[in-house]
């Protein structure tokens, strides 16, 4: 096992120990945090497979605005701890656990191979040049470019959209 | 360098665009510029090709300019033909809506909005992109569409005043009736592409001209779908309804669509197919025989009617009468001849009706005017000329060109002494009923209200200047189509035309020249009738004050009714389709819609609201609930995935 | 890296590397704090510190021992895990932002090339950012598990200004990312090394020089100092996030602003004014490499000075002004640099 | 030491913090949590994608990742804006008691 792997393994570990902490716990800010730190986890894992560039993009997106957001809202409604259940779904849970552990399973059981019969690839991009920003770069603004005119546009949308969704209604 | 001849109908379709477009914010003056300047563009840009072209050496020119229409073997350009024909109407066509397109400034001024100023030039300019597409188009259906846009852009300049009824009304009647002939154009299109594999002219013709055994025995039906179309565009008996009604629209468009220019496009289209319809003497003889009848029909109805524009209009509905009797008699370089002569004269008298009824505060009851000669001089003496060229008096423009339409159709076989006469006295009414106008309108003391005596006043010069040349013009566009007895080459538009009268194979072309004595007496015979015609009119009318006709009217009261009532043809319609259509509408949407489509259209929605309101409990409104079902059909989904690989 | 075996000695010399402006940042707060005291009373025509040692230059180490032996008070309804929490991210956002920072020229010793700096990673810039956007977290986590109206206000409000600032700041960088076709910061100092026309060095902040001013502004903001120190805003807010916080707890946020100070300082120099390096300057050997140290910190410093400077002169902006400078202003300026600098870089690449 | 990492490491935590996150969004009230789970979702997704991207040595995965990551920050924004439209109308974001589009 080489260091890479180990280093790996412990960021995965980190990642999946703190989303489940983000899930089961009861406090949302806490939760949030949670979340923060598996994504860090996530972000060592990008840059073991070679994503460098994606690993700092998921931490300044995510972790620096995205999470960041979801803080500022959990302040400004100030949502309290969630209280105990009293309308009792009792069909939900039962069955959504059991949906959850039949997929966790299923997917599970799906990856477990997968490594075996991955496609030899033709012309393989060489590991050390595949996170390269410069050539993401080139290639995000030639053969995607029409994609990321697209995501542009939505971001615009979203942007606007927030704006006018979280705005306080007038009073005429 | 020539200038290419796509240019021609592109640059009004410009002026549209800016006026249809930005004219609201423009003003009225930048309206004007742009309105007049595409017309003023368009004529010298059409003359800079003509003046070279009638100089030289007359062949037809093809210039395609894109590739249209490419499905199957059918295959069509946008191209552009310049041949005698199209030149001819090239002519006065880009002049004489030049000239309407001046006279329009004086006319609409007093249209207070800039956006109906703005509105009436777009039009205008629309019109012409349209006419100069039909006239210059090199195929049948690049003619259909500027037949088609000439359609529209009447309809719109019809209902101009949309805000008023009979308005919006002559426009949809104007729009129902042409939709009629233009089903026969498409028809005859049809036909011709069933049969000849193309619709370009050159092709069609060329084959036609080459083998007419092998097409002649569909022709008939083709030419008489085709004639179809003339009839309903050219206001031909029993399609002329909506061309009187049309005079709602401004004058200007009287005068350009309704006179000089759209209505002879049916006489262009026949003439333009002459080698089909000269393959089919049935049709011919048909073509004859309804403009006859409808010289006469229209010309009596004109006797009767007091409205100045009507009279004008049935006038116009007549004459274009005379061009199909002409065309039906195989004159068809003569008929061409007529409608050229005819766009000079009654553009002059629609504009000259314009002027009267700029000063009459838009009264057109002849009635009601009466020695207007000296206020308004410049209008009574280029009327005056108008009028004695309509009536045929010589040297006047239409004495040539009617001349000649009567001296084709007596030498005609056949029917032609007939046809000869009914002209012949069609052309004493003409004289008659356009003799009454003048008499009723110029001379005499004027009959209208004191405040009208009072607005009476000449036109101004954007009017006035027009009128004059139109004026100038009935009096000269005769003189180069003097008849053969003033010498071997005083007809200059005849040798011009021929080249458009391909000969047939099988056919002989020429037929016998009149003897100049038969010649001499026919011309004698029509001047006097004319003449005749003309005394009458002014004794009875400007001399005795109209006691005599009105006698003559009361002692045939069911008679004169009927004529007076345009012969209740309006009435007959309404009768016949208008009411059964509503009636069958009306049925239609009582029974077949409300009961039957509704029926299915409510069960369905009550079937479904039966549905929904068990299904409905399926919405709980918690999203964990959809997440859930979500969820569980995403791992059926995978179980799928995983069960099939 | 690679496959070669490292030695001992490699695994030292990265240790060292890694570990020394860790080690020797916080060591600069000291004198920091004096300087800063000393300046302000300058700017205020009062003495300052004066008392303890000579010129009160041991004053530093007097408030030291007061913030380590002071109570450290926790309020009783606070989220006690993450009230503890937030200064420690406020300190370790501060420190590691440093890490891809080049602080001297390369050293060549016996065939090793030891460059001086944490890493060269080749996403240097971004990494910048993405530590820097953490610190948020500091001052918004410390507004609410305080648990108290008035650091949860700052909170809210630190939390919000950080980040409006942060478009202006990166936009502005990307202009230096775009001149000089890389992220990682070696290449953003070799670019700017030599002259224009032998005299002009080729320093950033001349083609972008907009660029420049925005990004300085933005610093002020993310480091919460004055004129854009809103979220302590003493008269209003008593003293913002930090109120709740006492002894070493609030000694860390000090600690964490003076180190943030000299971060920035340090990577302005380094994207705008050309790092360690000068015209005409070729370090060689162990020597060299130290002199690359000294010009490097001599840069850094003026701008350490600036920030006192502004400090103790401007007075501070309304939270509508912030906003309003923020969004209308400075991220318009720095898209125009943006535009600007790709022109620039397009002509030269035709030419 | 880099690109030394199977592709199954990859997918099995992939799918293990998809699991997570789809019983986070399942089992939770919070609508906040549920949020987040639905991040963490896609965060396993991305990881998939980097991982099959650095396997078969192409870029398209980190270019879709890319992508996923924009569009994550268009949803936040609006998803969010609507909690807040939400709390202000009803004071809950328990979407146990938030069912306006009940029968």
């Amino acid at each position: 096992m080489t260091a890479g792997r180990a280093i790996f393994d412990l960021a995965a570990a980190v990642a999946i120990v703190f989303s489940g902490l983000m899930v089961v716990g009861r406090n949302p800010v806490r939760s949030v945090l949670s979340l923060v730190v598996a994504f860090f986890g996530l972000a060592t894992c990008f840059v073991l497979l070679l994503a460098p560039f994606i690993a700092a993009l998921q931490v300044i997106v995510y972790a620096g605005a995205i999470l960041v957001l979801f803080l500022f809202v959990l302040m400004l409604l100030n949502v309290g701890q969630e209280q105990p259940d009293r309308t009792g779904r009792p069909i939900q849970t039962v069955l959504g656990s059991a949906a959850v552990l039949v997929f966790a399973g299923l997917l599970l059981g799906m990856f477990r191979g997968s490594g075996a019969h991955v496609p030899t690839p033709a012309d393989p991009i060489s590991p050390s040049a595949l996170g390269d920003p410069a050539a993401l770069a080139r290639l995000l603004y030639s053969d995607y470019l029409l994609h990321f005119e697209a995501v542009s546009v939505l971001l615009l949308a979203a942007l606007v959209g927030a704006f006018v969704l979280a705005r306080p209604e007038k009073v005429s | 360098m020539t200038l290419p001849l796509w240019v021609l109908p592109v640059i009004p379709l410009v002026g549209f665009a800016i006026n249809g477009l930005l004219g609201t914010r423009l003003g009225k003056s930048f309206v004007t510029a742009v309105g007049c300047g595409a017309a003023g563009l368009v004529t010298l840009a059409a003359y800079s090709r003509l003046i070279p072209f009638t100089s030289g050496d007359h062949s037809t020119v093809i210039e395609p300019a894109v590739s249209w229409i490419a499905v199957g073997n059918l295959s069509i350009d946008l191209s552009f033909r310049l041949d005698p024909l199209s030149a001819l109407m090239l002519s006065f066509v880009t002049f004489v809506a030049f000239l309407i397109h001046i006279y329009a400034i004086g006319y609409m001024h007093h249209e207070s909005t800039d956006a109906g100023y703005a509105r009436f030039f777009a039009y205008l300019n629309l019109f012409l992109f349209a006419m100069l597409t039909l006239v210059l188009a090199e195929s049948f259906p690049l003619m259909f569409v500027g037949w088609e846009g000439v359609g529209l852009c009447s309809y719109l300049l019809v209902g101009y005043y949309f805000d008023r009824e009979y308005a919006a009304a002559a426009g949809r009647k104007a729009f129902v009736v042409n939709r009629i002939g233009d089903y026969g154009f498409l028809l005859g299109m049809f036909g011709i592409f069933a049969t000849f594999g193309s619709l370009n002219y050159s092709e069609v013709f060329k084959k036609a001209a080459q083998q007419p055994a092998q097409f002649s025995p569909a022709l008939a039906a083709i030419c008489l779908c085709l004639f179809m179309g003339a009839m309903g565009k050219s206001a031909q008996v029993p399609l002329h309804v909506w061309l009187p009604d049309a005079m709602a629209g401004p004058t200007p468009v009287s005068a350009l669509i309704h006179a000089a220019t759209m209505v002879t496009a049916g006489v262009y289209m026949v003439t333009r197919c002459n080698v089909l319809f000269r393959l089919a003497p049935e049709v011919m003889l048909f073509v004859a025989v309804i403009g006859c009848f409808t010289a006469l029909f229209a010309g009596t109805i004109a006797v009767a009617q007091n409205d100045l524009k009507k009279i004008l209009a049935y006038s116009t509905i007549s004459q274009l009468g005379y061009m199909f009797l002409a065309c039906g008699v195989g004159a068809f370089t003569v008929g061409m001849f007529h409608v050229m002569t005819h766009a000079c004269f009654k553009g002059c008298l629609f504009l000259g009706a314009g002027s009267v009824m700029h000063a009459m505060s838009d009264d057109l009851d002849i009635r009601h005017m009466g020695g207007l000669k000296a206020k308004m001089p410049i209008t009574y003496w280029t009327f005056l000329a108008a009028t004695l060229a309509i009536s045929g008096i010589p040297p006047f423009a239409g004495f040539f060109s009617k001349d000649a339409i009567l001296a084709s159709s007596f030498e005609a076989p056949g029917l032609g002494r007939l046809l000869w006469f009914v002209g012949l006295f069609t052309a004493g009414l003409t004289a008659f009923y356009m003799f009454r106008i003048v008499s009723l309108t110029f001379f005499g003391q004027f009959r209208g209200t004191k405040e009208q005596a009072h607005h009476v006043h000449e036109a101004p010069a954007s009017m006035t200047m027009p009128l004059v040349v139109l004026g100038l013009l009935s009096l000269v566009a005769g003189w180069m189509g003097l008849p053969a007895v003033f010498g071997e080459h005083a007809n200059v538009i005849e040798p011009f035309l021929a080249p458009i009268i391909s000969p047939i194979a099988g056919h002989d072309a020429a037929h016998e020249a009149l003897p100049h004595a038969t010649e001499w007496l026919l011309m004698a015979v029509s001047v006097a009738v004319a003449a005749s015609g003309l005394y009458l009119a002014y004794q009875w009318y400007a001399k005795q004050g109209g006691r005599a006709p009105a006698r003559l009217a009361a002692s045939f009261p069911g008679a004169f009714a009927l004529v007076a009532d345009k012969f209740r043809i309006d009435e007959l319609y309404d009768v016949l389709f208008v009411r059964p259509y509503a009636w069958l509408a009306r049925t239609l949407w009582k029974v077949v819609d409300v009961l039957v489509i509704d029926g299915i259209l409510n069960a369905s929605a009550f079937l479904v609201e039966l549905v929904g309101d068990f299904l409905r409990f399926l919405q709980t409104g918690n999203v964990r609930n959809y997440a859930l079902t979500f969820f569980l059909g995403l791992i059926a989904l995978l179980l799928f995935v995983v069960g099939a690989s | 890296m690679g496959g070669s075996a490292l030695t001992f000695l490699d695994w030292a010399i990265v240790v060292l590397r890694v570990a020394l402006p860790v080690l020797v940042l916080p060591l600069f707060v000291v004198p920091l704090t004096w300087l800063e005291r000393r300046g302000a009373a300058f700017i205020q025509d009062r003495p300052g510190p004066n008392r303890v040692g000579p010129l009160g230059l041991v004053q530093p180490i007097a408030d030291m021992i007061k913030m380590f032996f002071k109570e450290a008070i926790t309020p009783t309804s606070a989220d006690r895990f993450l009230y503890l929490l937030a200064p420690a991210i406020a300190v370790f956002a501060a420190l590691s932002t440093f890490a891809v920072v080049p602080y001297g020229a390369t050293i060549h010793v016996d065939g090793r090339e030891i460059p001086m700096l944490g890493a060269d990673l080749s996403i240097g810039v971004l990494y910048i950012f993405a530590i820097t956007s953490l610190s948020v977290y500091a001052i918004v986590l410390a507004g609410w598990a305080s648990n108290s109206k008035f650091s949860l206000m700052g909170g809210i409000r630190s939390g919000a200004q950080i980040i409006s600032y942060e478009l202006a700041m990166t936009t502005a960088a990307a202009g230096v990312i775009l001149a000089s076709s890389s992220f990682r910061l070696s290449d953003v100092i070799a670019m700017q090394q030599g002259t224009w026309l032998g005299v002009i060095p080729r320093w950033n902040v001349i083609p972008q020089f907009f660029g420049f001013v925005v990004f300085f502004i933005s610093a002020f903001a993310e480091t919460n100092r004055l004129p854009f120190d809103l979220p302590e805003a003493e008269a209003e807010l008593v003293a913002g996030y930090h109120t709740e916080y006492s002894a070493m707890r609030f000694g860390a946020f000090q600690m964490a602003e003076y180190v943030n100070v000299m971060v920035v300082s340090a990577i302005t120099t380094t994207l705008y004014f050309g790092g360690w390096s000068l015209p005409g300057f070729h370090p060689q050997g162990a020597l060299g490499a130290l002199a690359s140290l000294l010009v490097f910190m001599a840069k850094s410093f003026f701008f350490v000075c600036v920030f006192i400077w502004v400090r103790w002169t401007l007075p501070r902006f309304r939270y509508d002004q912030l906003m309003k400078i923020g969004w209308k202003a400075l991220l318009p300026l720095a898209l125009a640099n943006l535009l600007w600098i790709g022109a620039l870089e397009m002509w030269r690449m035709r030419a | 030491m880099i690109g030394s990492i199977p592709l199954s490491d990859a997918l099995l935590v992939s799918g293990a913090l998809f699991s997570i996150g789809i019983a986070g969004a399942l089992l939770r009230r919070n609508a906040i949590q549920i949020f987040l789970s639905i991040e963490l979702m896609m965060n396993a997704a991305n990881l998939a994608l980097i991982g099959y991207g650095a396997a078969l040595g192409t870029r398209e995965g980190q270019i879709i990742v890319f992508f996923v990551i924009a569009i994550a920050a268009a949803e936040a924004a609006v998803g969010l804006a609507i909690f807040v439209a939400l709390f202000r109308h009803s004071e809950t974001i328990d979407v146990n008691k938030i069912n306006l589009l009940k029968w």
